[in-house]
C-alpha cells in the first residue's frame, strides 16, 4: 500500500487522553446499566452484538464443516437444520440489524446533528434492554434445543409440524423487533428535532440521511413482523389460526406479512452501511461526496420503494402472475438508487487525493462486493431467472454478498474509522490492513463458488448434497476458515489497542464531520457548547481555514 | 508435481474434469433461460467492470502522492443522469425478458399431458394418468409438453428440476402447476428446494427423460392395472358421489358430465371456469362455492380422501364426457370391463378386460 | 436551535420560566428549550402510533382475506355479536375520547380540579368499556365460542338451536360442517383483534391510574402538558382502532347477499 | 431547510388551544355517526354489479366510509392534527400510505390469482 497517509496524530510524548470523557465520567457497573448517554449505550450495544456475531460465526463454521462432505456425517440432519436456523436468526436479528444503526449510529447520530444526546435517552436504554432480553431468550432457545424453522419461520412448518422451540424463538424476535423500532424512532425524532443551529437538511452528513431512511423502515416495517409472530405463536398454542391450511388458513398470507417486514429489513441492514461508506470515501479522498443530493435522496427512495417489492421472495410460491409482474418491476426500480450510489462514490474519488487506510480498504471492498451482490439480486428480481435460481445457493451467495460483503464490510470500515473517536486511541494500521485484505480474499473464496453451486441447482438448507457439488463446497469451506481468521484479527488488535494504541487526538483523519471537532473520546454532552453549523458537509476547505485559524491563535 | 499431496491432486483432477458452470440444458426452456442468464451475466460484468475500472484508475491517478490536493467537485447532473438511466434501461430489459420467460414457464400449453405430483414430508409421489405411481422419481417423454399439477399434503415443498430450469412450490391446500418439454433423454436431479423440516435434503429423486418409445414401454411396464381415472371412478362410486350426481332428473346434485372446463354461475352471482383447482375445492369445501340452483347439501370429503384420491377424482371428472359412464357407475359398483369415456392418455393400452383389480 | 429557540411554546411555557435562560425543572438536560422537548416527544408519540397502525395492519389484512374466503361463516359468526353492546361500547369509547381531550384542555388551562375530573371520567369510561367487553367475552365462553379453548360449532350447524340470535337473523341457514368450522376462524380473529385492542386499553388505563395520582400532586398543571397530551394521542388512537373494529366485526355482515 | 423553519414556525401558532366547544361538537358528530352507521347496518343498501364476478355491496362500503369519517374527525380535532405542524400531518399521511400499501397490494395478489381461493 501507499505510504501516503492523512493520519495526523498529536505528539505522542505529550498527548493525553482527556481526563474528562464519557467513559470516565462515572464509574461502576450501575453507571453503565442505568446510563442515558447514547455513547455508553452504543458501547453496550457494541459489546453485545460482537458477542452474538461470534456465536453466529461459530454456527457458520459448523455449517461449513458439515458441508465439507456430501453426506451428513458431522451432525444429524435435524441438528444441521437447527444450526443454520440459529445462524440466520442470530446474524440477522442480533447482529446485522442492530450493527451499524444501534452501535455506530447510536454513537454518532447526536454528534453529527450537533446535539447532546438522542431525543429520548431512556427509550434508547430501553431499546438496549429489550435487545438483551431478546438475546437471553434466544440463548435460552438455543440451550434447550434450538429451533429449526429457518430464519423465515415458514408456516405451516413452524405452526404445526415442528416440536422445537418455535415459541420462544418467535417471542425473542418479537422483542428484538421492538428494540429496533425504538432505535429507529429515536433517530427520526433526533434528526427532525435536535439539529443544531445552522444544520439544515442538506448540511447533514450522508450517514445521517441513510440512517434516517433505515429508521423509517424500522418504524413502519417491524410492527408487521411483530404481529405476524404473535399470530404464529397463537396458532401454535390454540391450534387455530390464519396461516395453516389444516385449520383453514393460508400459508401465503404468512409469506406476505413476513416479507412485508423482511424485505424492508434487508434495506435496514444495508442503508446504514451506505452511510458509513459515504463518510469513509469522502474522508479518504478529501472530497465532498459526488452528487450529495442524489446520494441523500437515493436512500430515501430505497426506503420508500423498498416497502413495495416484498413479494419478490414469493415468485414461485403461487402468488398471482400479475402480482409477480408488478413486484418484479418495482424490484428493478428499487435497484436503481443503489446503482446511483455506487457510481457517485466511485466518482467521489475523481480528482481526489486518495489514501488507503484500513477503513478505506474496507470501503473499496464493499463497493466491489456489494455491486456483485446487488447485481445478482437483479437476477433474482427478474421473474424468469428467479424460477431457476430461487431457493438455491445462488440466493445464499447473493445475500451473503450484500450482507457480509456489503454490510459487514461497512460495519468494519465504520468501526475502524470511528475507533479513535470512540476510544481515543488508534488501532494498529498495518495489521488491520492485513485483516481487511484477508477478509476480502476469504470472502470471495467462500461465497463466489456458491453462485456457481446455485446455478448448478444445489438447493439451500441441505445437510447433504449430491457428490458432484463437493469441490465447490470445499472451496467455500476453505474460504470460510480464512474469513474466520479475518474476523478474529480485528477483535484481537482492537482489544489490544484499547491499552496500547497510539493516542489519536481529536481528528486523526482530518475529517470534517462535527463529531471530529470535539475531543476523543467525547464528553458526555458531546460538545462543550452546542456547535453552530456554518458550512456544507464534507467542506474540506472550511476545515483547512479552521485549522489555519487555530494555528494562528496559538 | 510429486510434492502435491495425492488427496489434493485427486481433488484438482476431479474438479477440472467435472467443472461446469451451469447444469445440462435438457428442456425446451433451458436454452431460453440460459440466454437471459448470460445476458444478465454480461450486463453485470459490464457494470462491475466499470465500477472496478473507475476505482482502480482513480486510485492510481489521484493517489495522494500523485495528487496531493483534491479538487472539489459538486457533482454532475449529466453524469448522474447517465448512470441512472443506463442501469434503469438495462434493468427494465431484464424485467420484460424475465417476465416473458416467467409467463412461458407458468402457462402450460393446451396440449400438455398432465402428471400429478403430491409432496409430503419427505417424498414426492407422482401419479400418471395411466395409473403408474412413482415415488421420488418422475419419468417423462421427450418432445412432448408435460404439465405438472402439484400439491402438498403437509408443508411447503418445492419441486425443482435444475436441468429443465423449472421449479414450482408445492403448497398445502392448493394446486400449482408448471410445465416443461424435455429435449434430451437422460437422468436428472429432482430436488425439494423449499425447506420442509428434518429430511428436507433427503427429499430428492430423479427425473428420467426418455424417448417417446422408451416412455411407452416404461408406461406399460409399470402400470398398476387401472388408470387414474378408473381409480377415480371407483372412488366416485365408493364415496357414493353418484347418489347425488347422476343424470336422473331427480338427482339432488348437478350432473357432472362435461363440467370440466365449463362456466358455472354460483349462487353469489359470480361466474367461474371449472378447472382442477375448482374441482378440488368443490369436493373438499363444497359450501364455499354453491352452484346456482342447488342447495348446499353436499357433504365435505375433507379427511376422507387423500390428495392422491382427489387427483383420481379430478382426473375422472375431467374425462367424464357422457352420461353413459355415470349410468354405468350408477347401476353397478363393479366396474364395467371396457369403459367408454375418453381414455386417459397413456392409459389405453394396459386396460385389458379383467385386469381391473380392487 | 437557531435564534428562534427563545420562542417559548405559547403562554403556558412562558409562565413556567419567567426568567429566560432558567430551565423549568421538567426540562431534560439534553434539550435546548421546552419547546424542543415538547416537539420531540410529541413527534415521537406520533411515530409510535405509526408503528401501532402497522401492527394492527397485519390483523386487518388477515381479517379481510379470511372474511372473503369464508364469507358465510364470517357472516353467521358476526351475527353472534351483540350490536347493542357493540354500539354501547363505541359510544363509551368515543365519550372517553372526548373526556380525554377535555383532560388535555384542562391541563393546558391549568385547572387541576377539571383535569382530575376528566382523567377520572376517562378512567371510568375505560373501565366501563372493559367491563362490557368482559360481559361479551363471558357470553362467548358460555356459548362455547372461544376458539381453541371452548369451542362448539353447533350454533352454526344449526342456527335454530340458538333462538335468541335466530330471532334476529331468521335468514341464517345451517352451515355445512366444514364451513361451520370456519366460524372458529372468525372468532379467532375476533379475539385476536379485540383482545389486542383490550390489551391496549388495559395498558392505557394503567398509565391513566398513574397519571391521576400524579395529577393530584399537581404534576400536569404547571404548564408541562407533554405527558398528558401524548397520552391523549395514545388514547385517541386506541379509540380509532375500535372505530374500525366495530363496523368490521359487528355491522357489515348484517345483510349478506341473499 | 423548509422543515427547519417550519419547525420553529410551529412553536408559535401550534399550541392553539382548542376550545371545549369544538370538542363537544366533535363528540356529538361522532355519536351521530355511530348512530348512523348502526342504523345503516339495519337497512339493506343493495349492491352494484360492476361486472360478472365483481360486485360491490353498499353496506360495508357505507360502514367503512363512516368509520373513515369518524377517524378523520378524531385525528383532526381530538388529536389536534388540524392545528399541528406540517411534519405531524406528513407523518400521519405517510403512515396511512404504507398501511394502504400493505392492504391493497396483498389483496391485489389474492384477487388477481387465476384460481386459488377467490
Ligand atoms: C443487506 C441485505 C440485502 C440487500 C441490500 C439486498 C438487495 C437486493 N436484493 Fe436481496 N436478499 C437478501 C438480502 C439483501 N438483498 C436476503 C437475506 C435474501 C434471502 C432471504 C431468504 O430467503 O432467506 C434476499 C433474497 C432476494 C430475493 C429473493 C430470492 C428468492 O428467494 O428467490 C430477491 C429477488 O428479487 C432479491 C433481490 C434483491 C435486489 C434486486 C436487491 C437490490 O437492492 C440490489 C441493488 C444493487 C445493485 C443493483 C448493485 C449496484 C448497481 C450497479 C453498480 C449498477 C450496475 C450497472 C449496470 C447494470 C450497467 N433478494
Ligand atoms: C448477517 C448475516 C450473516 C452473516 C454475517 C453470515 C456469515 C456467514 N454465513 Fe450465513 N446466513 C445468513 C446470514 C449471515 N451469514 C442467513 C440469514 C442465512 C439463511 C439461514 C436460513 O436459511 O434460514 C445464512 C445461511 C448460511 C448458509 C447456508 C446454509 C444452508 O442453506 O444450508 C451458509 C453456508 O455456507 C452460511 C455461511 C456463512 C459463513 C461462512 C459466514 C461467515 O461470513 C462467518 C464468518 C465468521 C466467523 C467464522 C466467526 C469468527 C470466527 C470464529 C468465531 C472462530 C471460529 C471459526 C471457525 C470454527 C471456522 N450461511
Ligand atoms: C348429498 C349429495 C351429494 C353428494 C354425496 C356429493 N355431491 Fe357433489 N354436489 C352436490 C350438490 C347439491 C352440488 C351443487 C351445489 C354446490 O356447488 O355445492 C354439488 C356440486 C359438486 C361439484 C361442483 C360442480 C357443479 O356443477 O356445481 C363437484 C365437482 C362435485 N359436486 C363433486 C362431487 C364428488 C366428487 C362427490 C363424491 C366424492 C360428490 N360431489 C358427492 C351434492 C352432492
Ligand atoms: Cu420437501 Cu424440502
Ligand atoms: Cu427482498
Amino acid at each position: 500500500m501507499s505510504a501516503a497517509t492523512i493520519i495526523s496524530l498529536p505528539d505522542q510524548s505529550t498527548a493525553r487522553i482527556p481526563k474528562m470523557n464519557f467513559l470516565t465520567k462515572e464509574n461502576g457497573l450501575l453507571s453503565w446499566l442505568l446510563t442515558g448517554d447514547h455513547k455508553r449505550i452504543a458501547t453496550l450495544y457494541l459489546v453485545s452484538i460482537t458477542f452474538f456475531f461470534f456465536i453466529g460465526g461459530a454456527l457458520a463454521g459448523l455449517i461449513r464443516l458439515e458441508l465439507l462432505t456430501p453426506q451428513n456425517d458431522l451432525m444429524a440432519a435435524d441438528t444441521y437444520n437447527k444450526v443454520f436456523s440459529m445462524h440466520g436468526l442470530i446474524m440477522v436479528f442480533f447482529f446485522l440489524v442492530p450493527s451499524v444503526p444501534a452501535t455506530i449510529g447510536n454513537f454518532l447520530m447526536p454528534m453529527m446533528v450537533g446535539a447532546k444526546d438522542l431525543a429520548l435517552p431512556k427509550i434508547n436504554l430501553l431499546s438496549w434492554y429489550l435487545y438483551v432480553i431478546a438475546g437471553i431468550m434466544m440463548i435460552y432457545t438455543m440451550s434447550v434445543g434450538g429451533v429449526d424453522t429457518g430464519w423465515t419461520f415458514t408456516t405451516p412448518l413452524s405452526t404445526h409440524y415442528l416440536n422445537t422451540h418455535v415459541i420462544s424463538a418467535g417471542l425473542s424476535v418479537f422483542v428484538a423487533g421492538f428494540s429496533s423500532i425504538f432505535t429507529g424512532l429515536n433517530f427520526i425524532v433526533t434528526i427532525h428535532k435536535m439539529r443544531c443551529p445552522g444544520m439544515t437538511w442538506f448540511r447533514l452528513p450522508l450517514f445521517v440521511w441513510s440512517n434516517y431512511a433505515a429508521s423509517i423502515l424500522m418504524v413502519l416495517g417491524t410492527p408487521v413482523l411483530a404481529i405476524t409472530l404473535v399470530l404464529v405463536v397463537l396458532e401454535r398454542t390454540v391450534h387455530i389460526g390464519v396461516f395453516d391450511p389444516a385449520y383453514g388458513g393460508d400459508p401465503l398470507l404468512f409469506q406476505h406479512l413476513f416479507w412485508f417486514y423482511s424485505h424492508p429489513a434487508v434495506y435496514i441492514m444495508i442503508l446504514p452501511g451506505f452511510g458509513v461508506i459515504s463518510e469513509v470515501i469522502s474522508t479518504f479522498s478529501r472530497k465532498r461526496v459526488f452528487g450529495y443530493t442524489a446520494v441523500a435522496f437515493s436512500s430515501v427512495a430505497i426506503a420508500i420503494f423498498g416497502f413495495f417489492v416484498w413479494a419478490h421472495h414469493m415468485f414461485i410460491m403461487g402468488i398471482s402472475n400479475y402480482s409477480a409482474l408488478v413486484f418484479s418491476l418495482l424490484t428493478m426500480l428499487v435497484a436503481v438508487p443503489s446503482a446511483i450510489k455506487i457510481y457517485n462514490w466511485a466518482f467521489t474519488l475523481y480528482k481526489g487525493s486518495i489514501t488507503f487506510e484500513t477503513p478505506m480498504l474496507y470501503a473499496i471492498g464493499f463497493m466491489g462486493l456489494f455491486t456483485i451482490g446487488g447485481l445478482t439480486g437483479v437476477f433474482l428480481g427478474a421473474t424468469g431467472t428467479d424460477i431457476h435460481l430461487t431457493e438455491t445457493y445462488f440466493v445464499v451467495a447473493h445475500f451473503h454478498f450484500v450482507m457480509v460483503g456489503g454490510m459487514l464490510m461497512s460495519f468494519l470500515a465504520g468501526i475502524h474509522f470511528w475507533w479513535p473517536k470512540w476510544t481515543g486511541r488508534m488501532y494498529p494500521e498495518k495489521i488491520s490492513q492485513l485483516a481487511a485484505l484477508t477478509t476480502f480474499i476469504g470472502f470471495n473464496l467462500t461465497f463466489f463458488p456458491q453462485f456457481i453451486l446455485g446455478t448448478l441447482g444445489m438447493p439451500r438448507r441441505y445437510a447433504a448434497y449430491p457428490p458432484e457439488f463437493q469441490v465447490l463446497n470445499v472451496f467455500s469451506t476453505a474460504g470460510a476458515t480464512v474469513l474466520g481468521i479475518g474476523y478474529l484479527l480485528p477483535i484481537l488488535y482492537l482489544t489490544w489497542s484499547l491499552k496500547y494504541g497510539e493516542i489519536a487526538g481529536d481528528n486523526p483523519w482530518q475529517a470534517t464531520g462535527l463529531e471530529w471537532q470535539t475531543q476523543s473520546p467525547p464528553l458526555t454532552e458531546n460538545f462543550p457548547e452546542i456547535p453552530i453549523m456554518d458550512h456544507e458537509a464534507y467542506d474540506y476547505e472550511w476545515l483547512e481555514r479552521q485549522q489555519r485559524k487555530e494555528v494562528a491563535s496559538v | 508435481m510429486s510434492h502435491i499431496s495425492p488427496v489434493l491432486w485427486q481433488f484438482l483432477v476431479k474438479w477440472l474434469t467435472n467443472f461446469q458452470l451451469f447444469p445440462p440444458e435438457a428442456s425446451k426452456v433451458a436454452p431460453e433461460m440460459d440466454a437471459l442468464y448470460f445476458f444478465m451475466v454480461l450486463i453485470s460484468l459490464v457494470g462491475l467492470t466499470v465500477v472496478v475500472l473507475l476505482i482502480v484508475s482513480f486510485s492510481i491517478l489521484y493517489n495522494k502522492r500523485r495528487h496531493p490536493v483534491a479538487t472539489q467537485i459538486e457533482g454532475s447532473t449529466l453524469l448522474e443522469a447517465t448512470w441512472t438511466i443506463i442501469p434503469l434501461g438495462l434493468f427494465l430489459v431484464t424485467f420484460v425478458w424475465g417476465a416473458l420467460l416467467y409467463f412461458r414457464i407458468y402457462t402450460p400449453p393446451a396440449n400438455a399431458m398432465n402428471i400429478y405430483v403430491v409432496g409430503k414430508q419427505w417424498m414426492w409421489k407422482v401419479e400418471h394418468p395411466g395409473g403408474q405411481h412413482e415415488i421420488d422419481a418422475l419419468h417423462v417423454p421427450t418432445g412432448r409438453p408435460v404439465q405438472l399439477t402439484i400439491i402438498s399434503q403437509d408443508v411447503f415443498h418445492s419441486f425443482s428440476i435444475p436441468a429443465f430450469r423449472v421449479k414450482r412450490e408445492a403448497i398445502p391446500g392448493r394446486y400449482t402447476s408448471v410445465w416443461f418439454e424435455a429435449t434430451e433423454p437422460g437422468t436428472y436431479h429432482l430436488f425439494c428446494t423449499q425447506y420442509c423440516g428434518t429430511n428436507h435434503s433427503q427429499m430428492i429423486g430423479e427425473v428420467v427423460a426418455m424417448t417417446p418409445d422408451d416412455f411407452r414401454k416404461w408406461l406399460q411396464g409399470s402400470t398398476s392395472g387401472n388408470s387414474l381415472a378408473q381409480d377415480g371412478e371407483r372412488l366416485f362410486a365408493s364415496l357414493s358421489c353418484n347418489a347425488c350426481h347422476n343424470p336422473s332428473p331427480s338427482s339432488r346434485g348437478p350432473n357432472l358430465v362435461g363440467v370440466y372446463g365449463s362456466h358455472l354461475t354460483l349462487a353469489s352471482g359470480q361466474t367461474i371456469t371449472v378447472d382442477d383447482a375448482y374441482l378440488r375445492q368443490a369436493i373438499l369445501n363444497p359450501s364455499e362455492h354453491i352452484t346456482q340452483g342447488y342447495a348446499p347439501i353436499m357433504p365435505t370429503y375433507q379427511g376422507q380422501v387423500s390428495e392422491e384420491g382427489i387427483f383420481a377424482l379430478v382426473e375422472y371428472l375431467k374425462h367424464l364426457d357422457s352420461d353413459y359412464r355415470i349410468q354405468q357407475t350408477l347401476n353397478t359398483t363393479v366396474l364395467p370391463a371396457n369403459n367408454e369415456g375418453r381414455p386417459a392418455p397413456g392409459a389405453s393400452t394396459p386396460n385389458a378386460p379383467g385386469e381391473v383389480k380392487q | 436551535m437557531s435564534d428562534s429557540t427563545a420562542i417559548a411554546r405559547g403562554a403556558a411555557a412562558e409562565a413556567a420560566h419567567p426568567h429566560p435562560g432558567e430551565h423549568p425543572p421538567y426540562q431534560r438536560h439534553h434539550f435546548e428549550t421546552v419547546g424542543q422537548q415538547f416537539d420531540a416527544t410529541n413527534f415521537a408519540m406520533w411515530l409510535f402510533l405509526l408503528t401501532e397502525v402497522m401492527f394492527f395492519g397485519g390483523l386487518f389484512a388477515s381479517y379481510l382475506i379470511m372474511r372473503n374466503w369464508y364469507y358465510p361463516a364470517f357472516v353467521e359468526g358476526s351475527h353472534q355479536l351483540n350490536i347493542g353492546w357493540g354500539t354501547a361500547n363505541t359510544a363509551v369509547l368515543i365519550i372517553s375520547s372526548f373526556t380525554m381531550a377535555m383532560g388535555v384542555w384542562s391541563a393546558e388551562m391549568r385547572k387541576k380540579g377539571m383535569l382530575l375530573l376528566f382523567l377520572s371520567l376517562t378512567w371510568i369510561l375505560g373501565m366501563a368499556f372493559l367491563g362490557i367487553k368482559t360481559i361479551e367475552y363471558h357470553e362467548k365462553w358460555v356459548k362455547h365460542h372461544v376458539p381453541g379453548l371452548n369451542w362448539s360449532d353447533s350454533s352454526f350447524l344449526n342456527p335454530a338451536s340458538d333462538p335468541e340470535v335466530h330471532k334476529d337473523y331468521p335468514g341464517d341457514k345451517p352451515l355445512a360442517p366444514e364451513m361451520a368450522q370456519k366460524a372458529e376462524m372468525y372468532f379467532f380473529l375476533y379475539f385476536a383483534m379485540t383482545g389486542m385492542h383490550a390489551l391496549h386499553m388495559i395498558i392505557g388505563i394503567s398509565i391513566l391510574t398513574f397519571m391521576i395520582i400524579r395529577a393530584r400532586q399537581g404534576a400536569y398543571t404547571t404548564g408541562h402538558v407533554t405527558y398528558v397530551e401524548n397520552f391523549g394521542l395514545y388514547w385517541h388512537f386506541v379509540d380509532i382502532i375500535w372505530i374500525f373494529l366495530f363496523p368490521l366485526l359487528y355491522l357489515i355482515s348484517r345483510f349478506p347477499n341473499s | 431547510m423548509s422543515e427547519q423553519n417550519q419547525q420553529h414556525a410551529g412553536h408559535e401558532d401550534e399550541h392553539h388551544i382548542v376550545s371545549p366547544l369544538v370538542y363537544l361538537t366533535i363528540l356529538l358528530c361522532l355519536l351521530a355517526f355511530t348512530g348512523l352507521t348502526v342504523l345503516a347496518s339495519y337497512k339493506d343498501l343493495g349492491e352494484w354489479h360492476i361486472t360478472g364476478s365483481l360486485t360491490l355491496f353498499w353496506n360495508p362500503v357505507v360502514a367503512l366510509a363512516i368509520a373513515c369519517t369518524k377517524m378523520t374527525l378524531v385525528v383532526l380535532f381530538f388529536m389536534h392534527v388540524k392545528y399541528s405542524p406540517k411534519l405531524t400531518k406528513l407523518t400521519v399521511i405517510s403512515g396511512f400510505f404504507i398501511f394502504l400499501g400493505l392492504i391493497s397490494m396483498t389483496l391485489a395478489d389474492y384477487m388477481s390469482r387465476a384460481w386459488g381461493r377467490w
